[in-house]
C-alpha cells in the first residue's frame, strides 16, 4: 500500500483578539501538533468529543482553515507550499462532506446547479457531458433524475446528505474528509448513509478521513482510528486493535462511557471527573492529566511522546507516559 | 478601575470616528461650502479686493492647513463668532443648549417609558385583540409625519380654531408653570410620534425574548406570568432597549429639536442650527457637527458600559 | 440509468419520490402575504397611488398643477375639488402631481440605498475582521453620527443648485441600516457549510459572494427597501419644510411647508389634503411592509 | 416495574395534541395512553418528529397554545386531572410536584441572572422560605448534584460554567422542591459522551434518593437501556410498543422497534459490511396513511396493515403491549 496523505506536526491556532486595537491576546490551540498518515483506499476515523479539534483538523488538512504550521503532503505535493491558484487546481482531488444537511446546500440553488458547480468551476467537459455526469452522480448516491430541478428544502435530511455526497464526488476526488456526516440524522437514516459511504469507499477506492464523536459509527467505517483530545492525537491504531484493546486512559474512558443498547450488559464505567480544559489555556504536560485516573506526577511536567505499543508492521501508537520508560522508573 | 481603563481605551478608539465626521463636515461645509467672498464685498470688486478678502477668510490656504485649523478649533472648543450675529459660538451654545435639553427631555423620557409600557401590554396579550389595537395605533403613529403632528397639535391646542390653551410659539419662561405651558404641545407632539416607533420596536424585542428557552424553563418551574414578564423577559431585553434609547439621544437632541424649535420659534440649539443652515453660518454649523460627533462617541462609550451592567456576559476587556 | 448495482436498488428504495412538504421561504411568504388582509389592502392602495404617479409621469393628468387658475384660497367646490392655495393654484392637481414626486424620491432613494447597503454590507460581512470591514464600519459610523438634517444641509451647500442634493444625502445616510443588517446576515451565512462547500470546490470569492451569499439576503433587502421608501417620503416633507427638499415641481412636503402660514389664518385645505395624501401612502406602505416582514421572517416561517 | 398492586402516579389516557398549521391541523400526539408508577423510570423513545418531546411538554402544559391544543384525553397525576386544572393551579404544580429538565442547558437557563438567583426564585416560589434559607438550601442542592465548591459557584452565571455543570444546575433546580415526577427531555443529548455518563449516573442516583418517578424522553436507546425500567416507543405520534426494558431489547415485538434496535451503530466484535437499515422515510404527519403508519416501511406489512390501524393491546400480566397485527415472535 502506498501513502496518499501524510500530515506532519499540523497546528491550527485561532487568535483571540482583545484589548486596544484588537491585539492578539491569546490563541485557541484547536489543533496542536498532529501527525498521521493515510493510505490509498483506506479510511482513517477520527474520534473525540466536541471541542477536541477534530473538525478543525479536517478543515485544516484541506486548507479550508489555513493551518498555522505543519506539513500536509497529498499525493507527494506539499499543500502548504501551494499558492491560491495551484491550491484551487488541487481541490479536484480532495473534497469534504459536511455535518448539517440543512446548512450544507445553498438554499437558492437547484440540486442540478449544486451538483454541477464543481464541474463548472474546474471547466470539466462540455455542458452536455456535465449534465450527464450529474445524472450519473445522482444514480450513484441513490437519487432519481427527477430531483434535479428541485430545491434543497424539498428534501429530507438523509436525502440532502446524499446530494452533498454527490457534489463531493463530482470531481472524482481520491481523498474525502467526512465531517460528522451522519450525526445530524436519525438512527434509521444514519445507517442508510453510512452504508452508502462504505460502498463508495469499496467501489471507488476513495480514501476517507472520517470524523465523528461516535465510536460506534467510527468502527463501522474505519480501517484505522485516531483518538483526539484537546487538539492532540492521543492514540492511533488499526480499528481492530483499538476496539479490542484501547490503551490510552482517555480512549478507555470514552469507550466505557457509551451507553450500550442492551440492559443486560451494563458496562463497568470509568467516570471521568471534571471537564475538558479550555484549548486557550491547555494544561502543561499531558493534556489529559487533569482528568486521568492513572495520572502520575510526571504527567504534569512533560508532554508524553508517541510510543508504539504494537509491532513494527502493526503499529499501535499511544501518547501516554504509562508506556514510556522515564516515567516508569 | 476596569471601567476607567475601558473608558480611556474606548475614547481613544473613537478618535477615527471624530476625525471622519469632522473631515466630512469640513469637506462639505467648509471646503465645498458656500463662498462668503462676494457677500462681504461691495459691487464690482477689484481682483485685489477679492484676493484680500479670500486671504482674510483663509480660502487661499492649502486644504490640509484649513482642515488642521478646523480641528484645532474643535480641540480648543474655540469656534469663533457666529457669522450672522457676531456672538461667540461658545456663548450661543451655552445659551441655547440648556433650553433644548429642557424642551426635549420630558418628551424623550415619556416616549420611551410609555413605549415600553405599551409594548409590555401588547407582548403580554400577544396575538390577542389588545395587542392588535396597540400595534394598529403604532402603525398609524408611524405613518404620520412629525411635521403634520406638530402643525395639527398647534392648531388643536394653541390656536383659536382649537382649545387655544397653550402659547402658539416662543419661549418666555420665568417660572415652572411657564415652563410647563411652553413644553406641553411640543412634548405631546414628540411623544405621539415617538410612541409609534418605540412601541413597535420594544414589542418586537420583548416578543423575541418570550420565545427563548429560558422563559420556558422559568414557566416549567411555576414562575408567575407577571414575574416572568419583568424578570425573565424585560431584564433580558435590556440590551436592545438600551441601544435604542442611547443611540436616539444624539439624533433627538439635534434633529428632533431642530424641527420642534424652528416651528415653535423656541431659541434652542435646534433653532440656531436651523437658522445657521438657512443663512450658511459656518462657525455654528461646524460647532454643532463636531460636538455631535463627540457626543456620539461618548454615547457609544456609555452604552457599552451599560451593557456590562445589564448583561454579565458582556466583558469590558 | 443502465448500470445499477444490486445494493443501489436497495438504496434507491429508501428514497421517496414525493417531495417532502417543505417550501421555500418565498413560496411561504407569498402564501402568507396573500392571507394577510391588511397587508393586501396596503399593497392595493400603494398600487393605486402608483397608477396615479404613472399617469402624472405620462402627462395624462394633473398637468395644470403649476397654473394660477383661480382666486386665492378658494373653498372646495366642483371646480376646485380641494380649493386653491394662496396664489390660486388648484390644490387637487398639486396633490395628485405630488404623488409622482413622492414615488420619484422614494424609488430612487430606496433602490440606490438598497444596492449600496447590500454591496457594502456584503463586503464588510464577508471580510469581517479585516481592514475592509473596518473601513466600511468606520464610514457607517461617521455617517450615522452626523445629524441627518445637518448632513442634508451640508450636501445641499456643497452641491448648490443640484436638484438631487436631497437624494444624494438620503442615499448616503439611509444605506447604513441596510448595510448593517446585510453584514450581520452575511457573517452568519458565510459560516454555513454551503459556503465552505463552495470554497472546497474552489469557487472564487467574488462568485461565492454574489452567487451563494447575496441571494440569501434578498428577503432582508426587500423589506429594508420598503422601509427606506417610507423614510424617504417622510424625510422629504421635513426637508422641504426646511427649504432643503424638492427644488422644482411640487410635493406634499412643499405644500405643507406653504400651509404653515395659511393654517394660522384659518385656511386648512392645503395642509389637510397634502397630509391626507401623504398619510394614505405612508400608512399603506407601512401596512404592506409589515405584512412583508411577517411573511419573510425566517423564524416565523420556520415555526409553521 | 409496573405493578398491579400500587396505583399509578401518572396516568395518561387517550391524549391527543394537535398543532394548527396552514396545511391544516397536525396531530403531533395521537391518542396515546400510558402509566407511570411510583419510583419507576419510563423511557419515551423514537426518532425526531415522533411526538415524544411534545408528550413530555404537554404533561406540564408547556406547549405553546395556540398553535398547540389538547384535543382530548386526560392526564391524571396523583388523583387529579391536569387537563382540568386552571392555569394558576398548573403553575403551582410546575416545579414542585412535577419538574422538568431540558435538552439544551446553555439556553435553558437565564443568562443574565446567577444560578443562585434562579434557584432561589424556584425555592421561594413553592416553599415558604426566607432568602437566606433558600440560599442555603440551594447550596445544599448544588452540593447534592456534585458541583464542587457550591458556595462559590452559586454566584456564578450560566456562561461561566461548562455544559455538564449547567445541566447539573438544572437538575438541582428541578429537584429542589422534591418533585414526585421528573420529566427529563433529552437531558444528555447536548453533552459529550463522557459528560453524558457523569450526568446520567447522577440523575439515576438522585432519582433513587429522592424517590421520584421519571419520564426520560430520548432518542438514544443506549440511554434507555441503561436507566429505564420500562420504555414506550413512539412513531408518528402513536405509541407502537411499550414493554419492560429487558423484554423490549431482547424480544422486541414491533418490527419498527426491531429495526431501530438493529440499525443503531454499535460497537461490534466484528466489522460488518452493511448495517441493517429501515427502508424509506418517516411519513409526513400531514399525509398519514390510513392503516398502520409504519406499514410502508415494514417488511411484514400485509393488506390488513394498510387498511386499519392496529391499537396497543396491553398484556395484563406483563404490562407489555404492541400495536401490530404481525408482531415478531
Amino acid at each position: 500500500m502506498s501513502t496518499l496523505l501524510k500530515v506532519v506536526d499540523l497546528k491550527k491556532y485561532f487568535p483571540v483578539r482583545g484589548g486596544m486595537f484588537h491585539r492578539v491576546v491569546a490563541h485557541v490551540k484547536a489543533v496542536d501538533g498532529v501527525s498521521f498518515e493515510l493510505e490509498k483506499g483506506r479510511t482513517l476515523g477520527l474520534v473525540g468529543e466536541s471541542g477536541c479539534g477534530k473538525s478543525t483538523l479536517g478543515r485544516a488538512v484541506l486548507r479550508l482553515h489555513e493551518p498555522t504550521s505543519g506539513q500536509i503532503i497529498l499525493n507527494g505535493d506539499d499543500l502548504m507550499k501551494l499558492d491560491r491558484e495551484a491550491l484551487t487546481a488541487h481541490r479536484r482531488q480532495m473534497q469534504i462532506i459536511f455535518q448539517d444537511p440543512y446548512a450544507s446546500l445553498s438554499p437558492r440553488r437547484t440540486i442540478a446547479q449544486t451538483i454541477q458547480e464543481p464541474l463548472d468551476v474546474h471547466k470539466i467537459g462540455t455542458p452536455r457531458e456535465r449534465e450527464k455526469k450529474v445524472e450519473e452522480l445522482l444514480d450513484v448516491v441513490g437519487l432519481r433524475k427527477q430531483v434535479l430541478s428541485r430545491y434543497p428544502h424539498e428534501f429530507s435530511g438523509g436525502q440532502r446528505q446524499r446530494i452533498g455526497i454527490a457534489r463531493s464526488l463530482a470531481l472524482n476526488p481520491n481523498f474525502i474528509v467526512a465531517d460528522e456526516p451522519v450525526s445530524a440524522l436519525d438512527v434509521s437514516v444514519q445507517s442508510q448513509v453510512l452504508n452508502l459511504i462504505a460502498r463508495l469507499q469499496r467501489e471507488h477506492g476513495i480514501s476517507f478521513l472520517f470524523i465523528s464523536h461516535d465510536l460506534a459509527v467510527i468502527q463501522h467505517v474505519s480501517d484505522d482510528v485516531g483518538v483526539m483530545y484537546l487538539g492532540r492525537l492521543v492514540e492511533l491504531a488499526s480499528a481492530e486493535d483499538l476496539y479490542r484493546e484501547p490503551r490510552h486512559p482517555y480512549t478507555k474512558a470514552l469507550m466505557s462511557a457509551i451507553p450500550v443498547p442492551d440492559p443486560k450488559k451494563k458496562s463497568k464505567r470509568i467516570i471521568l471527573g471534571g471537564d475538558v480544559p479550555s484549548p486557550m489555556d491547555p494544561p502543561p504536560g499531558c493534556p489529559f492529566h487533569t482528568r486521568c485516573p492513572d495520572a502520575m506526577p510526571h504527567c504534569k511536567k512533560a508532554v508524553p511522546p508517541r510510543v508504539n505499543v504494537g509491532t513494527e508492521d502493526r503499529p499501535h501508537f499511544v501518547d501516554c507516559h504509562l508506556f514510556t520508560e522515564e516515567a516508569a522508573t | 478601575m476596569e471601567v476607567l481603563q475601558y473608558a480611556i481605551r474606548k475614547l481613544i478608539g473613537g478618535i477615527p470616528l471624530v476625525l471622519g465626521v469632522t473631515f466630512i463636515s469640513f469637506l462639505l461645509m467648509v471646503y465645498f461650502g458656500p463662498d462668503k467672498t462676494y457677500e462681504l464685498l461691495g459691487k464690482n470688486p477689484t481682483q485685489e479686493q477679492i484676493d484680500e478678502i479670500r486671504h482674510e477668510l483663509g480660502y487661499d490656504k492649502p486644504f490640509m492647513v484649513r482642515y488642521g485649523e478646523y480641528l484645532k478649533e474643535m480641540a480648543t472648543l474655540d469656534f469663533g463668532a457666529s457669522d450672522s450675529t457676531g456672538e461667540p459660538v461658545s456663548k450661543v451654545l451655552a445659551r441655547t443648549v440648556p433650553i433644548s435639553l429642557a424642551l426635549i427631555t420630558p418628551g424623550f423620557i415619556l416616549g420611551n417609558l410609555l413605549g415600553i409600557l405599551l409594548a409590555l401590554i401588547a407582548a403580554y396579550h400577544r396575538s390577542g385583540p389588545i395587542d392588535k389595537y396597540i400595534m394598529g395605533f403604532s402603525v398609524v403613529g408611524m405613518s404620520i409625519s412629525f411635521l403634520i403632528v406638530v402643525i395639527a397639535f398647534q392648531i388643536i391646542f394653541s390656536s383659536s380654531y382649537g382649545l387655544n390653551a397653550f402659547p402658539v410659539r416662543g419661549w418666555n419662561v420665568h417660572s415652572f408653570s411657564d415652563y410647563l405651558r411652553y413644553i406641553t404641545v411640543p412634548t405631546l407632539a414628540t411623544v405621539f410620534v415617538a410612541l409609534g416607533y418605540n412601541t413597535r420596536f420594544y414589542r418586537a424585542v420583548l416578543v423575541e425574548e418570550m420565545t427563548r428557552d429560558h422563559v420556558r424553563t422559568a414557566k416549567a418551574f411555576g414562575t408567575r406570568p407577571g414575574k416572568l414578564l419583568y424578570k425573565n423577559i424585560l431584564k433580558n431585553s435590556m440590551i436592545p432597549i438600551i441601544t435604542r434609547i442611547m443611540f436616539s439621544i444624539p439624533l433627538v437632541v439635534v434633529s428632533g429639536s431642530l424641527i420642534i424649535e424652528s416651528y415653535f420659534g423656541i431659541p434652542g440649539i435646534g433653532k440656531v442650527t436651523y437658522d445657521a443652515i438657512t443663512t450658511g453660518d459656518q462657525p455654528i454649523l461646524k460647532a454643532v457637527v463636531g460636538l455631535t460627533a463627540v457626543l456620539f462617541v461618548i454615547t457609544l462609550l456609555i452604552t457599552d458600559i451599560l451593557y456590562r451592567v445589564v448583561d454579565p456576559r458582556v466583558s469590558l476587556k | 440509468m443502465s448500470s445499477v448495482a444490486p445494493e443501489q436498488v436497495a438504496d434507491q428504495a429508501v428514497v421517496d419520490d414525493g417531495a417532502a412538504h417543505r417550501e421555500s421561504i418565498w413560496a411561504k411568504a407569498v402564501y402568507k402575504l396573500r392571507r394577510d388582509r391588511l397587508g393586501m389592502i396596503g399593497l392595493g392602495v400603494v398600487l393605486l397611488y402608483f397608477v396615479v404617479a404613472i399617469g402624472v409621469w405620462l402627462g395624462i393628468w394633473a398637468t395644470e398643477w403649476g397654473d394660477v387658475e383661480g382666486p386665492k384660497w378658494a373653498p372646495m367646490s366642483a371646480e376646485y375639488w380641494f380649493g386653491t392655495n394662496i396664489i390660486g393654484q388648484d390644490i387637487f392637481a398639486r396633490a395628485i402631481y405630488s404623488t409622482k414626486t413622492a414615488f420619484e424620491v422614494g424609488l430612487v432613494v430606496a433602490v440606490l440605498s438598497t444596492i449600496i447597503g447590500a454591496l457594502l454590507g456584503a463586503l464588510a460581512g464577508f471580510f469581517s475582521g479585516t481592514w475592509i470591514d473596518e473601513i466600511i464600519l468606520w464610514l457607517k459610523g461617521v455617517l450615522d453620527s452626523i445629524p441627518f438634517y445637518l448632513f442634508v444641509a451640508a450636501v445641499a451647500f456643497a452641491l448648490t443648485g443640484n436638484p438631487y442634493a436631497m437624494h444624494i444625502a438620503m442615499v448616503s445616510t439611509f444605506w447604513t441600516t441596510t448595510g448593517r443588517l446585510v453584514r450581520g446576515e452575511v457573517i452568519k451565512l458565510k459560516n454555513f457549510e454551503f459556503v465552505e462547500a463552495a470554497r472546497a470546490i474552489g469557487v472564487p470569492q467574488v462568485v461565492i459572494i454574489f452567487r451563494h451569499i447575496l441571494p440569501n439576503t434578498f428577503h432582508i433587502l426587500l423589506v429594508q427597501a420598503t422601509i427606506v421608501f417610507v423614510a424617504a417620503i417622510k424625510s422629504e416633507v421635513i426637508l422641504s419644510f426646511l427649504g432643503l427638499g424638492v427644488q422644482d415641481g411640487v410635493s406634499w412636503g412643499l405644500m405643507i411647508a406653504e400651509s404653515t402660514q395659511e393654517v394660522l389664518a384659518g385656511f386648512f385645505n392645503n395642509f389637510v389634503w397634502a397630509s391626507v395624501f401623504l398619510f394614505g401612502l405612508v400608512m399603506a406602505f407601512n401596512m404592506f411592509s409589515d405584512a412583508l416582514q411577517d411573511a419573510l421572517d425566517p423564524r416565523k416561517v420556520a415555526s409553521e | 416495574m409496573s405493578s398491579e398492586h400500587t396505583a399509578p402516579l401518572l396516568s395518561v389516557r387517550n391524549l391527543v395534541v394537535e398543532f394548527s398549521t396552514r396545511y391544516g391541523p397536525v396531530r403531533a400526539v395521537d391518542d396515546i395512553s400510558f402509566d407511570v408508577y411510583p419510583n419507576e423510570t419510563v423511557g419515551i423513545v423514537g426518532e425526531s418528529g415522533c411526538g415524544k418531546t411534545v408528550t413530555g411538554l404537554t404533561l406540564l402544559q408547556l406547549i405553546p397554545m395556540p398553535p398547540g391544543r389538547i384535543v382530548q384525553g386526560s392526564i391524571k397525576f396523583d388523583g387529579r386531572d391536569l387537563t382540568k386544572l386552571s392555569e394558576k393551579e398548573m403553575q403551582e404544580m410546575r416545579g414542585s410536584d412535577i419538574s422538568m429538565i431540558f435538552q439544551e442547558p446553555m439556553t435553558a437557563l437565564n443568562p443574565v441572572f446567577s444560578v443562585g438567583n434562579q434557584m432561589i426564585d424556584v425555592l421561594r416560589r413553592h416553599k415558604n422560605l426566607t432568602r437566606r434559607q433558600a440560599r442555603e438550601l440551594a447550596i445544599n442542592m448544588l452540593d447534592t448534584v456534585g458541583i464542587p465548591a457550591p458556595r462559590k459557584r452559586i454566584d456564578e452565571y450560566p456562561h461561566q460554567m461548562s455544559g455538564g455543570m449547567r445541566q447539573r444546575v438544572m437538575i438541582a433546580m428541578a429537584l429542589s422542591c422534591g418533585p414526585k415526577l421528573l420529566i427529563a427531555d433529552e437531558p444528555t443529548t447536548a453533552l459529550d459522551v463522557t459528560t453524558q455518563a457523569q450526568v446520567m449516573e447522577q440523575i439515576v442516583k438522585l432519582q433513587d434518593e429522592f424517590h421520584m418517578s421519571m419520564i426520560l424522553v430520548t432518542h438514544d436507546l443506549g440511554v434507555v437501556a441503561e436507566s429505564c425500567d420500562r420504555a414506550i416507543v413512539m412513531y408518528c405520534g402513536n405509541i407502537i410498543e411499550t414493554a419492560a426494558i429487558d423484554d423490549l431489547f431482547h424480544k422486541p415485538q414491533h418490527p419498527y422497534t426491531r429495526g431501530l434496535l438493529d440499525s443503531i451503530p454499535r460497537i461490534r466484535e466484528e466489522r460488518v459490511a452493511e448495517l441493517p437499515i429501515i427502508r424509506g422515510i418517516v411519513p409526513d404527519l400531514l399525509h398519514l396513511p390510513d392503516g398502520c403508519r409504519f406499514a410502508d416501511r415494514c417488511p411484514r406489512a400485509t393488506d390488513e396493515c394498510r387498511k386499519d390501524k392496529p391499537v396497543v393491546n396491553i398484556d395484563p400480566v406483563t404490562g407489555n403491549g404492541v400495536a401490530c397485527y404481525h408482531p415478531m415472535g
